[in-house]
Protein backbone atom coordinates (compact mmCIF):
# COMPACT_ATOMS: atom_id res chain seq x y z
CA UNK A 1 0.00 0.00 0.00
CA UNK A 2 3.16 2.22 0.81
CA UNK A 3 3.88 1.76 -3.21
CA UNK A 4 0.60 2.55 -4.22
CA UNK A 5 0.10 6.03 -2.25
CA UNK A 6 4.06 6.53 -3.93
CA UNK A 7 3.20 6.25 -7.14
CA UNK A 8 -0.22 8.77 -6.28
CA UNK A 9 2.40 10.90 -5.63
CA UNK A 10 4.33 10.70 -7.65
CA UNK A 11 1.33 11.33 -10.87
CA UNK A 12 0.86 14.26 -8.31
CA UNK A 13 4.17 15.53 -8.47
CA UNK A 14 3.93 15.66 -12.65
CA UNK A 15 0.78 17.15 -12.55
CA UNK A 16 1.91 19.92 -10.44
CA UNK A 17 5.15 20.49 -12.67
CA UNK A 18 2.56 20.54 -15.45
CA UNK A 19 0.84 23.60 -13.65
CA UNK A 20 4.03 25.12 -13.12
CA UNK A 21 5.48 24.84 -16.75
CA UNK A 22 2.08 26.06 -18.22
CA UNK A 23 1.51 28.68 -15.76
CA UNK A 24 0.36 31.04 -17.44
CA UNK A 25 0.23 33.87 -13.94
CA UNK A 26 3.79 33.44 -11.57
CA UNK A 27 0.96 32.46 -9.09
CA UNK A 28 0.09 29.45 -10.86
CA UNK A 29 3.79 28.36 -10.79
CA UNK A 30 3.50 29.35 -7.01
CA UNK A 31 0.87 27.51 -6.34
CA UNK A 32 2.83 24.28 -8.15
CA UNK A 33 5.71 24.82 -6.52
CA UNK A 34 3.99 24.84 -3.45
CA UNK A 35 2.27 21.83 -3.89
CA UNK A 36 5.47 20.26 -5.24
CA UNK A 37 6.86 21.02 -2.01
CA UNK A 38 4.12 18.90 0.04
CA UNK A 39 4.28 16.25 -2.08
CA UNK A 40 7.93 16.15 -1.58
CA UNK A 41 7.13 15.98 2.34
CA UNK A 42 4.80 13.23 1.83
CA UNK A 43 6.82 11.34 -0.92
CA UNK A 44 9.75 11.20 1.99
CA UNK A 45 8.05 10.21 4.49
CA UNK A 46 6.34 7.22 2.85
CA UNK A 47 9.46 6.70 0.80
CA UNK A 48 10.59 6.05 4.23
CA UNK A 49 8.49 3.08 4.59
CA UNK A 50 8.59 1.97 1.50
CA UNK A 51 12.28 1.65 2.20
CA UNK A 52 12.11 0.08 5.32
CA UNK A 53 14.11 3.03 7.50
CA UNK A 54 11.17 5.58 8.30
CA UNK A 55 12.97 7.10 11.56
CA UNK A 56 15.37 8.38 9.20
CA UNK A 57 13.33 9.76 7.30
CA UNK A 58 11.19 11.62 8.52
CA UNK A 59 13.39 14.11 10.11
CA UNK A 60 14.03 15.14 6.51
CA UNK A 61 10.15 15.37 5.82
CA UNK A 62 9.45 17.95 9.18
CA UNK A 63 12.48 19.78 7.88
CA UNK A 64 11.25 19.99 4.59
CA UNK A 65 8.08 20.78 5.58
CA UNK A 66 9.23 24.33 7.63
CA UNK A 67 11.84 25.33 4.94
CA UNK A 68 9.57 25.04 1.89
CA UNK A 69 7.33 27.45 3.81
CA UNK A 70 10.12 30.30 4.30
CA UNK A 71 10.38 29.90 0.50
CA UNK A 72 6.73 30.09 -0.41
CA UNK A 73 6.41 33.09 2.24
CA UNK A 74 9.19 34.80 0.50
CA UNK A 75 8.27 34.17 -2.80
CA UNK A 76 4.93 35.88 -2.25
CA UNK A 77 6.41 38.67 -0.40
CA UNK A 78 8.79 39.70 -3.26
CA UNK A 79 5.98 39.08 -5.42
CA UNK A 80 3.61 41.05 -3.72
CA UNK A 81 6.11 44.09 -2.83
CA UNK A 82 8.80 43.65 -5.50
CA UNK A 83 11.24 43.48 -2.83
CA UNK A 84 12.71 41.49 0.47
CA UNK A 85 13.50 44.37 2.36
CA UNK A 86 10.72 45.88 3.74
CA UNK A 87 9.02 45.41 6.55
CA UNK A 88 5.83 47.34 5.44
CA UNK A 89 3.56 47.40 2.56
CA UNK A 90 4.29 49.97 0.01
CA UNK A 91 0.11 50.21 -0.33
CA UNK A 92 -0.80 50.45 3.66
CA UNK A 93 -0.58 54.68 2.95
CA UNK A 94 -2.72 54.40 0.20
CA UNK A 95 -5.92 52.62 -1.19
CA UNK A 96 -5.45 50.31 -3.99
CA UNK B 1 12.67 -2.28 -9.06
CA UNK B 2 10.13 0.19 -7.73
CA UNK B 3 13.21 2.41 -6.80
CA UNK B 4 14.81 2.70 -9.95
CA UNK B 5 11.50 3.33 -11.45
CA UNK B 6 10.84 6.57 -9.35
CA UNK B 7 14.68 7.53 -9.97
CA UNK B 8 13.34 7.50 -13.35
CA UNK B 9 10.36 9.26 -12.96
CA UNK B 10 12.48 12.03 -11.24
CA UNK B 11 15.14 12.64 -13.22
CA UNK B 12 12.98 12.89 -16.25
CA UNK B 13 10.79 15.70 -13.75
CA UNK B 14 14.44 16.95 -13.26
CA UNK B 15 14.79 17.23 -16.83
CA UNK B 16 11.63 18.92 -17.47
CA UNK B 17 12.05 20.99 -14.78
CA UNK B 18 15.32 22.61 -16.05
CA UNK B 19 14.56 23.31 -20.00
CA UNK B 20 11.33 24.71 -18.51
CA UNK B 21 13.98 27.46 -16.61
CA UNK B 22 16.13 28.13 -19.76
CA UNK B 23 12.51 28.20 -21.46
CA UNK B 24 11.34 31.27 -19.67
CA UNK B 25 12.19 34.82 -19.66
CA UNK B 26 10.70 36.07 -16.49
CA UNK B 27 13.32 35.53 -13.76
CA UNK B 28 11.12 35.41 -10.97
CA UNK B 29 9.64 32.65 -12.48
CA UNK B 30 12.43 31.07 -13.15
CA UNK B 31 13.49 31.44 -9.40
CA UNK B 32 10.22 29.34 -8.94
CA UNK B 33 11.00 26.74 -11.11
CA UNK B 34 14.68 26.60 -9.62
CA UNK B 35 12.77 26.02 -6.07
CA UNK B 36 10.82 22.86 -7.75
CA UNK B 37 14.00 21.91 -9.25
CA UNK B 38 15.79 21.50 -6.03
CA UNK B 39 12.87 19.91 -4.00
CA UNK B 40 12.96 16.95 -7.03
CA UNK B 41 16.64 16.94 -6.47
CA UNK B 42 16.54 16.31 -3.00
CA UNK B 43 14.04 13.30 -3.42
CA UNK B 44 16.20 11.96 -5.70
CA UNK B 45 19.35 12.52 -2.93
CA UNK B 46 16.54 10.40 -0.85
CA UNK B 47 16.32 7.75 -2.92
CA UNK B 48 19.80 7.14 -3.22
CA UNK B 49 19.79 7.26 0.30
CA UNK B 50 21.83 10.30 0.47
CA UNK B 51 20.47 11.54 3.43
CA UNK B 52 23.52 14.43 4.40
CA UNK B 53 23.23 15.57 1.14
CA UNK B 54 19.68 16.15 1.10
CA UNK B 55 19.35 17.89 4.33
CA UNK B 56 21.72 19.83 2.47
CA UNK B 57 19.70 20.20 -0.11
CA UNK B 58 16.74 21.53 1.97
CA UNK B 59 18.54 23.84 3.75
CA UNK B 60 20.59 25.44 0.82
CA UNK B 61 18.43 25.32 -2.39
CA UNK B 62 15.35 25.76 -0.90
CA UNK B 63 16.09 27.93 1.74
CA UNK B 64 18.79 30.10 1.46
CA UNK B 65 19.69 30.22 -2.32
CA UNK B 66 15.66 30.60 -3.11
CA UNK B 67 15.96 34.07 -0.89
CA UNK B 68 19.31 35.74 -2.36
CA UNK B 69 17.99 34.59 -5.81
CA UNK B 70 14.48 36.47 -4.74
CA UNK B 71 17.02 39.39 -3.18
CA UNK B 72 18.93 40.37 -6.25
CA UNK B 73 15.38 39.95 -8.32
CA UNK B 74 14.16 42.85 -6.20
CA UNK B 75 18.22 44.66 -7.26
CA UNK B 76 17.90 44.08 -11.01
CA UNK B 77 14.47 43.74 -12.39
CA UNK B 78 12.20 40.95 -13.12
CA UNK B 79 13.07 40.58 -16.98
CA UNK B 80 15.57 38.75 -18.53
CA UNK B 81 17.60 41.08 -20.59
CA UNK B 82 17.62 40.39 -24.47
CA UNK B 83 21.53 38.38 -24.80
CA UNK B 84 23.62 40.27 -27.01
CA UNK B 85 25.78 37.39 -28.45
CA UNK B 86 24.65 34.35 -29.98
CA UNK B 87 24.48 31.29 -27.57
CA UNK B 88 26.14 28.94 -30.44
CA UNK B 89 29.98 29.07 -28.77
CA UNK B 90 29.02 28.46 -24.80
CA UNK B 91 26.39 26.10 -26.24
CA UNK B 92 29.79 24.14 -27.56
CA UNK B 93 31.74 24.60 -24.61
CA UNK B 94 28.88 23.17 -22.41
CA UNK B 95 28.63 20.16 -24.69
CA UNK B 96 32.41 19.26 -25.26
CA UNK B 97 32.94 20.53 -21.39
CA UNK B 98 29.71 17.23 -20.48
CA UNK B 99 30.63 15.15 -22.80
CA UNK B 100 34.23 14.93 -21.52
CA UNK B 101 32.74 14.44 -17.82
CA UNK B 102 30.14 11.60 -18.81
CA UNK B 103 33.45 9.93 -20.86
CA UNK B 104 35.30 10.40 -17.62
CA UNK B 105 32.48 8.86 -15.52
CA UNK B 106 33.16 5.85 -17.59
CA UNK B 107 36.29 4.90 -15.86
CA UNK B 108 34.46 5.27 -12.56
CA UNK B 109 33.22 2.53 -10.90
CA UNK B 110 30.12 1.57 -10.61
CA UNK B 111 27.39 2.82 -7.97
CA UNK B 112 27.39 1.18 -4.85
CA UNK B 113 29.96 -1.58 -6.31
CA UNK B 114 31.72 -2.82 -2.95
CA UNK B 115 35.38 -3.74 -5.27
CA UNK B 116 35.50 -0.20 -5.23
CA UNK B 117 39.04 0.50 -4.33
CA UNK B 118 37.13 3.90 -1.60
CA UNK B 119 35.35 0.69 0.10
CA UNK B 120 38.43 -1.02 0.38
CA UNK B 121 40.34 1.47 2.16
CA UNK B 122 38.90 3.83 5.04
CA UNK B 123 35.28 2.70 4.93
CA UNK B 124 35.81 -0.53 6.82
CA UNK B 125 37.26 0.85 9.84
CA UNK B 126 35.03 3.75 9.83
CA UNK B 127 32.04 1.56 9.38
CA UNK B 128 33.36 -0.82 12.64
CA UNK B 129 34.98 2.03 14.50
CA UNK B 130 32.83 4.79 14.31
CA UNK B 131 30.32 4.28 17.09
CA UNK B 132 32.77 3.56 19.67
CA UNK B 133 35.04 6.15 19.06
CA UNK B 134 33.04 9.62 18.32
CA UNK B 135 29.65 8.48 19.77
CA UNK B 136 27.59 9.87 17.12
CA UNK B 137 24.92 7.27 15.83
CA UNK B 138 25.04 8.05 12.16
CA UNK B 139 28.03 6.99 10.30
CA UNK B 140 27.81 10.00 7.82
CA UNK B 141 27.52 12.83 10.43
CA UNK B 142 30.69 11.30 12.26
CA UNK B 143 32.98 10.99 9.24
CA UNK B 144 32.33 14.76 8.11
CA UNK B 145 32.13 15.91 11.97
CA UNK B 146 34.48 14.25 13.63
CA UNK B 147 37.13 12.21 11.39
CA UNK B 148 36.92 15.01 8.58
CA UNK B 149 36.08 17.78 11.58
CA UNK B 150 38.88 20.74 10.51
CA UNK B 151 38.05 20.11 6.60
CA UNK B 152 34.62 20.48 7.13
CA UNK B 153 35.28 23.46 9.08
CA UNK B 154 37.21 25.17 6.39
CA UNK B 155 34.46 24.20 4.21
CA UNK B 156 31.94 25.95 7.22
CA UNK B 157 34.29 28.72 6.67
CA UNK B 158 34.15 29.56 3.31
CA UNK B 159 30.70 28.96 2.92
CA UNK B 160 29.89 31.76 5.41
CA UNK B 161 32.48 34.03 4.14
CA UNK B 162 30.24 33.57 0.83
CA UNK B 163 27.16 34.22 2.57
CA UNK B 164 28.45 37.26 4.30
CA UNK B 165 29.70 38.24 1.12
CA UNK B 166 26.61 38.12 -0.92
CA UNK B 167 24.43 39.31 2.07
CA UNK B 168 27.20 42.39 1.78
CA UNK B 169 26.57 42.83 -1.74
CA UNK B 170 22.70 42.73 -1.74
CA UNK B 171 22.29 45.27 1.33
CA UNK B 172 18.73 44.06 2.90
CA UNK B 173 17.66 46.89 3.70
CA UNK B 174 14.51 49.41 3.21
CA UNK B 175 14.55 51.10 0.26
CA UNK B 176 13.18 54.41 -0.37
CA UNK B 177 11.73 53.78 -3.87
CA UNK B 178 9.38 50.99 -4.77
CA UNK B 179 11.05 49.05 -7.64
CA UNK B 180 10.00 49.78 -11.04
CA UNK B 181 8.51 47.08 -12.05
CA UNK B 182 6.04 47.13 -9.18
CA UNK B 183 4.32 50.81 -9.50
CA UNK B 184 1.87 51.62 -6.93
CA UNK B 185 -1.16 51.35 -8.58
CA UNK C 1 5.67 37.08 31.59
CA UNK C 2 8.11 34.67 33.55
CA UNK C 3 5.16 32.38 33.37
CA UNK C 4 5.47 32.56 28.99
CA UNK C 5 8.95 31.97 29.97
CA UNK C 6 8.81 28.76 31.82
CA UNK C 7 6.06 26.88 29.91
CA UNK C 8 7.50 28.04 26.41
CA UNK C 9 10.71 26.22 28.16
CA UNK C 10 8.81 22.99 28.53
CA UNK C 11 7.58 23.14 25.66
CA UNK C 12 10.81 23.32 23.83
CA UNK C 13 12.39 21.01 25.78
CA UNK C 14 9.49 18.44 24.79
CA UNK C 15 9.80 19.39 21.21
CA UNK C 16 13.69 19.11 21.59
CA UNK C 17 13.55 15.40 23.14
CA UNK C 18 10.56 14.10 20.47
CA UNK C 19 12.99 15.14 17.82
CA UNK C 20 16.31 13.92 18.88
CA UNK C 21 15.81 10.59 21.04
CA UNK C 22 18.71 10.82 22.10
CA UNK C 23 19.04 10.73 26.35
CA UNK C 24 23.08 11.03 26.93
CA UNK C 25 24.11 13.53 29.52
CA UNK C 26 26.28 15.59 26.41
CA UNK C 27 23.46 15.98 23.88
CA UNK C 28 21.01 16.51 26.70
CA UNK C 29 22.75 19.76 28.39
CA UNK C 30 23.28 20.77 24.67
CA UNK C 31 19.52 20.41 24.17
CA UNK C 32 19.38 22.89 27.12
CA UNK C 33 21.44 25.14 25.87
CA UNK C 34 19.83 25.48 22.82
CA UNK C 35 16.26 25.89 24.54
CA UNK C 36 17.69 28.27 26.63
CA UNK C 37 18.98 30.50 23.28
CA UNK C 38 15.99 30.26 22.34
CA UNK C 39 13.73 31.29 24.94
CA UNK C 40 15.76 34.35 25.19
CA UNK C 41 15.41 35.27 21.34
CA UNK C 42 12.14 34.76 22.51
CA UNK C 43 12.24 37.40 25.16
CA UNK C 44 14.36 40.10 22.92
CA UNK C 45 11.64 39.61 20.32
CA UNK C 46 9.05 40.21 22.96
CA UNK C 47 6.78 37.03 21.42
CA UNK C 48 6.42 36.31 25.19
CA UNK C 49 3.02 37.05 25.24
CA UNK C 50 -0.57 35.96 24.94
CA UNK C 51 -0.68 35.87 21.46
CA UNK C 52 2.65 34.08 20.81
CA UNK C 53 1.56 31.64 23.13
CA UNK C 54 -2.49 31.51 23.27
CA UNK C 55 -2.53 28.72 25.81
CA UNK C 56 -6.26 29.98 26.36
CA UNK C 57 -7.54 28.58 24.04
CA UNK C 58 -5.91 25.43 23.94
CA UNK C 59 -8.81 23.29 25.66
CA UNK C 60 -11.56 25.01 23.27
CA UNK C 61 -9.70 23.42 20.62
CA UNK C 62 -9.72 19.88 22.15
CA UNK C 63 -13.26 20.14 21.05
CA UNK C 64 -13.10 22.28 17.53
CA UNK C 65 -10.49 20.00 16.14
CA UNK C 66 -12.50 17.00 15.65
CA UNK C 67 -15.59 19.37 14.17
CA UNK C 68 -12.75 20.86 11.70
CA UNK C 69 -11.97 17.64 10.77
CA UNK C 70 -15.63 16.28 10.14
CA UNK C 71 -15.88 19.41 8.30
CA UNK C 72 -13.01 19.09 5.95
CA UNK C 73 -13.47 15.90 5.08
CA UNK C 74 -16.96 16.39 4.29
CA UNK C 75 -16.06 19.62 2.39
CA UNK C 76 -13.28 17.42 0.41
CA UNK C 77 -15.29 14.79 -0.94
CA UNK C 78 -17.57 17.67 -2.24
CA UNK C 79 -14.84 19.48 -4.29
CA UNK C 80 -13.40 16.28 -5.00
CA UNK C 81 -16.58 15.04 -6.45
CA UNK C 82 -16.74 18.38 -8.49
CA UNK C 83 -13.05 18.23 -9.95
CA UNK C 84 -13.66 14.74 -11.22
CA UNK C 85 -17.76 15.45 -12.97
CA UNK C 86 -16.81 16.02 -16.53
CA UNK C 87 -19.33 19.04 -16.65
CA UNK C 88 -17.02 20.89 -13.58
CA UNK C 89 -20.14 22.22 -12.00
CA UNK C 90 -18.42 24.91 -10.29
CA UNK C 91 -19.85 28.67 -9.71
CA UNK C 92 -17.14 31.12 -8.13
CA UNK C 93 -17.70 33.76 -6.30
CA UNK C 94 -16.77 36.50 -3.91
CA UNK C 95 -18.30 37.04 -0.35
CA UNK C 96 -17.50 38.70 2.65
CA UNK C 97 -17.98 37.13 6.04
CA UNK C 98 -17.92 38.81 9.96
CA UNK C 99 -15.10 38.27 11.51
CA UNK C 100 -16.71 39.12 14.89
CA UNK C 101 -13.80 37.19 17.09
CA UNK C 102 -12.26 38.84 20.23
CA UNK C 103 -8.85 38.91 19.78
CA UNK C 104 -6.55 38.66 16.65
CA UNK C 105 -5.48 35.03 17.58
CA UNK C 106 -9.32 34.67 17.58
CA UNK C 107 -9.50 36.13 13.98
CA UNK C 108 -6.76 34.47 12.73
CA UNK C 109 -7.94 31.12 13.50
CA UNK C 110 -11.36 31.72 11.89
CA UNK C 111 -9.49 32.90 8.99
CA UNK C 112 -7.59 29.91 8.89
CA UNK C 113 -10.17 27.57 9.20
CA UNK C 114 -11.62 29.06 6.40
CA UNK C 115 -8.92 28.42 4.28
CA UNK C 116 -8.23 25.01 5.76
CA UNK C 117 -11.73 23.70 4.22
CA UNK C 118 -10.98 23.06 0.76
CA UNK C 119 -13.64 25.11 -1.13
CA UNK C 120 -13.26 28.13 0.72
CA UNK C 121 -10.06 30.58 0.94
CA UNK C 122 -9.63 33.64 3.04
CA UNK C 123 -7.97 36.67 0.36
CA UNK C 124 -7.67 39.24 2.85
CA UNK C 125 -8.76 40.54 6.71
CA UNK C 126 -9.90 43.78 7.13
CA UNK C 127 -11.88 45.61 9.71
CA UNK C 128 -13.53 42.67 11.48
CA UNK C 129 -14.44 41.39 7.85
CA UNK C 130 -12.97 38.43 6.25
CA UNK C 131 -13.12 38.55 1.91
CA UNK C 132 -13.95 34.90 1.05
CA UNK C 133 -13.27 33.27 -2.38
CA UNK C 134 -15.73 30.39 -2.68
CA UNK C 135 -15.52 27.74 -5.40
CA UNK C 136 -19.27 26.62 -5.08
CA UNK C 137 -22.12 28.73 -4.42
CA UNK C 138 -22.98 25.67 -1.57
CA UNK C 139 -19.69 26.51 0.13
CA UNK C 140 -20.44 29.98 0.30
CA UNK C 141 -24.36 29.69 1.80
CA UNK C 142 -22.69 27.49 4.75
CA UNK C 143 -20.00 30.20 5.65
CA UNK C 144 -22.66 32.69 5.48
CA UNK C 145 -24.87 30.73 8.01
CA UNK C 146 -22.23 31.70 10.66
CA UNK C 147 -21.63 28.04 12.21
CA UNK C 148 -18.06 28.05 12.27
CA UNK C 149 -17.82 31.71 13.05
CA UNK C 150 -19.67 31.12 16.40
CA UNK C 151 -17.65 27.71 17.08
CA UNK C 152 -14.30 29.47 16.96
CA UNK C 153 -16.15 32.55 19.42
CA UNK C 154 -16.73 29.69 22.02
CA UNK C 155 -13.32 28.37 21.57
CA UNK C 156 -12.28 31.51 22.74
CA UNK C 157 -14.34 31.93 25.67
CA UNK C 158 -14.01 29.00 27.17
CA UNK D 1 -6.02 -6.09 16.64
CA UNK D 2 -3.23 -6.09 14.60
CA UNK D 3 -4.85 -6.81 11.61
CA UNK D 4 -7.60 -4.29 11.68
CA UNK D 5 -4.80 -1.40 12.27
CA UNK D 6 -3.48 -2.73 9.14
CA UNK D 7 -6.59 -2.63 7.02
CA UNK D 8 -7.43 0.98 8.71
CA UNK D 9 -3.90 2.13 7.89
CA UNK D 10 -4.32 0.65 4.19
CA UNK D 11 -7.50 2.15 4.23
CA UNK D 12 -6.24 5.71 5.28
CA UNK D 13 -3.13 5.55 2.93
CA UNK D 14 -5.32 4.74 -0.28
CA UNK D 15 -7.87 7.43 0.92
CA UNK D 16 -5.30 10.14 0.86
CA UNK D 17 -3.43 8.74 -2.56
CA UNK D 18 -7.07 8.92 -4.38
CA UNK D 19 -7.45 12.71 -2.80
CA UNK D 20 -4.01 13.61 -3.63
CA UNK D 21 -4.65 12.56 -7.09
CA UNK D 22 -7.66 14.33 -7.67
CA UNK D 23 -6.45 17.55 -6.14
CA UNK D 24 -3.67 17.57 -8.62
CA UNK D 25 -6.35 16.47 -11.41
CA UNK D 26 -7.75 19.97 -10.23
CA UNK D 27 -4.88 21.40 -10.41
CA UNK D 28 -5.19 21.07 -14.35
CA UNK D 29 -8.47 21.42 -14.96
CA UNK D 30 -9.60 24.33 -13.20
CA UNK D 31 -9.80 27.43 -14.94
CA UNK D 32 -7.97 30.30 -12.83
CA UNK D 33 -5.43 30.61 -9.53
CA UNK D 34 -8.05 30.87 -7.23
CA UNK D 35 -9.79 27.90 -8.29
CA UNK D 36 -6.96 25.64 -8.28
CA UNK D 37 -6.34 27.06 -4.70
CA UNK D 38 -9.27 24.67 -3.61
CA UNK D 39 -7.53 21.95 -5.91
CA UNK D 40 -4.77 22.10 -3.96
CA UNK D 41 -6.29 22.74 -1.01
CA UNK D 42 -7.70 18.83 -1.30
CA UNK D 43 -4.48 17.73 -1.34
CA UNK D 44 -2.86 19.73 1.39
CA UNK D 45 -5.69 18.77 4.23
CA UNK D 46 -7.75 15.73 3.30
CA UNK D 47 -4.85 14.06 1.22
CA UNK D 48 -1.61 14.86 3.47
CA UNK D 49 -3.48 14.25 6.44
CA UNK D 50 -4.77 10.91 5.26
CA UNK D 51 -1.58 9.73 4.35
CA UNK D 52 -0.07 10.76 7.13
CA UNK D 53 -2.81 8.97 9.92
CA UNK D 54 -2.12 5.80 7.78
CA UNK D 55 1.69 5.87 8.43
CA UNK D 56 0.86 6.55 11.99
CA UNK D 57 -0.83 3.76 12.14
CA UNK D 58 1.65 1.95 10.84
CA UNK D 59 4.05 3.48 12.53
CA UNK D 60 2.46 1.67 15.89
CA UNK D 61 3.92 3.09 19.60
CA UNK D 62 7.53 4.86 19.00
CA UNK D 63 8.93 8.13 18.57
CA UNK D 64 7.66 8.22 14.92
CA UNK D 65 4.62 8.11 15.78
CA UNK D 66 4.92 11.76 17.68
CA UNK D 67 7.09 13.00 14.99
CA UNK D 68 4.47 12.04 12.08
CA UNK D 69 2.31 13.58 14.25
CA UNK D 70 3.95 16.88 14.67
CA UNK D 71 4.84 16.43 11.05
CA UNK D 72 0.90 16.85 10.30
CA UNK D 73 0.44 19.60 13.00
CA UNK D 74 2.90 21.25 11.53
CA UNK D 75 1.44 21.27 7.60
CA UNK D 76 -2.11 21.98 9.23
CA UNK D 77 -0.98 24.89 10.64
CA UNK D 78 1.28 26.54 7.83
CA UNK D 79 -0.47 25.04 4.72
CA UNK D 80 -3.36 27.69 5.12
CA UNK D 81 -1.02 30.26 6.05
CA UNK D 82 0.73 29.74 2.39
CA UNK D 83 -2.72 29.50 1.03
CA UNK D 84 -3.61 32.31 2.42
CA UNK D 85 -0.94 34.32 1.26
CA UNK D 86 -1.05 33.20 -2.12
CA UNK D 87 -4.51 34.06 -2.40
CA UNK D 88 -3.98 37.39 -1.14
CA UNK D 89 -0.69 38.42 -3.22
CA UNK D 90 -2.98 37.33 -6.42
CA UNK D 91 -5.76 38.98 -5.81
CA UNK D 92 -3.21 42.23 -4.98
CA UNK D 93 -1.28 41.51 -7.97
CA UNK D 94 -3.85 40.28 -10.66
CA UNK D 95 -5.24 43.03 -12.71
CA UNK D 96 -7.63 41.48 -15.27
CA UNK D 97 -10.93 40.07 -13.23
CA UNK D 98 -10.70 36.27 -12.68
CA UNK D 99 -14.19 33.80 -13.40
CA UNK D 100 -16.86 34.37 -11.45
CA UNK D 101 -19.69 32.76 -13.57
CA UNK D 102 -16.80 30.39 -15.89
CA UNK D 103 -19.34 29.45 -18.89
CA UNK D 104 -17.41 26.00 -18.74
Amino acid sequence: MFTLTGIALLVTMVLALIRAIKGPTVYDRILASNAVGTKTVLMIAVLGFIVGEPDLYIDIALMYALIGFIGTVAVLKVSEFGDLGQAQSPRDGDKS
Amino acid sequence: MLIETINIVLLGMLALTALAAVRLHDLFAVTIMFGIYSLLAAVVFVVLDAVDVAFTEAAVGVGISTVLMLATIGLVGRHEQRPVHRPLLPLLVVAVTGAALVYGTLDMPFFADPAAPVHQHVVPYYLGKSPEQTGIPNVVTSILASYRGYDTLGELAVIFTAGVGVLALLGLRRRKRPSKEHPTP
Amino acid sequence: MLRYALILFFVLCGAWLLLSGHWTVLLLSLGIASVLLVVLCAKRLGILDAEGLPLRLLPGLARYAPWLAGQIVSASVDVARRIVDPRLPISPSIIHVDAGQRSAVGRVSYANSITLTPGTISLDVADNQIEVHALTDDAAEELTQGEMARRVCSMEDE
Amino acid sequence: MNLALNLASDALLVIGALFTLVGGIGLLRLPDVFTRLHGAGITDTLGAGAILLGLALAAGWSLLLGKLLLLLAILALLNPSASHALARAARHGIRRPWLDNPKI
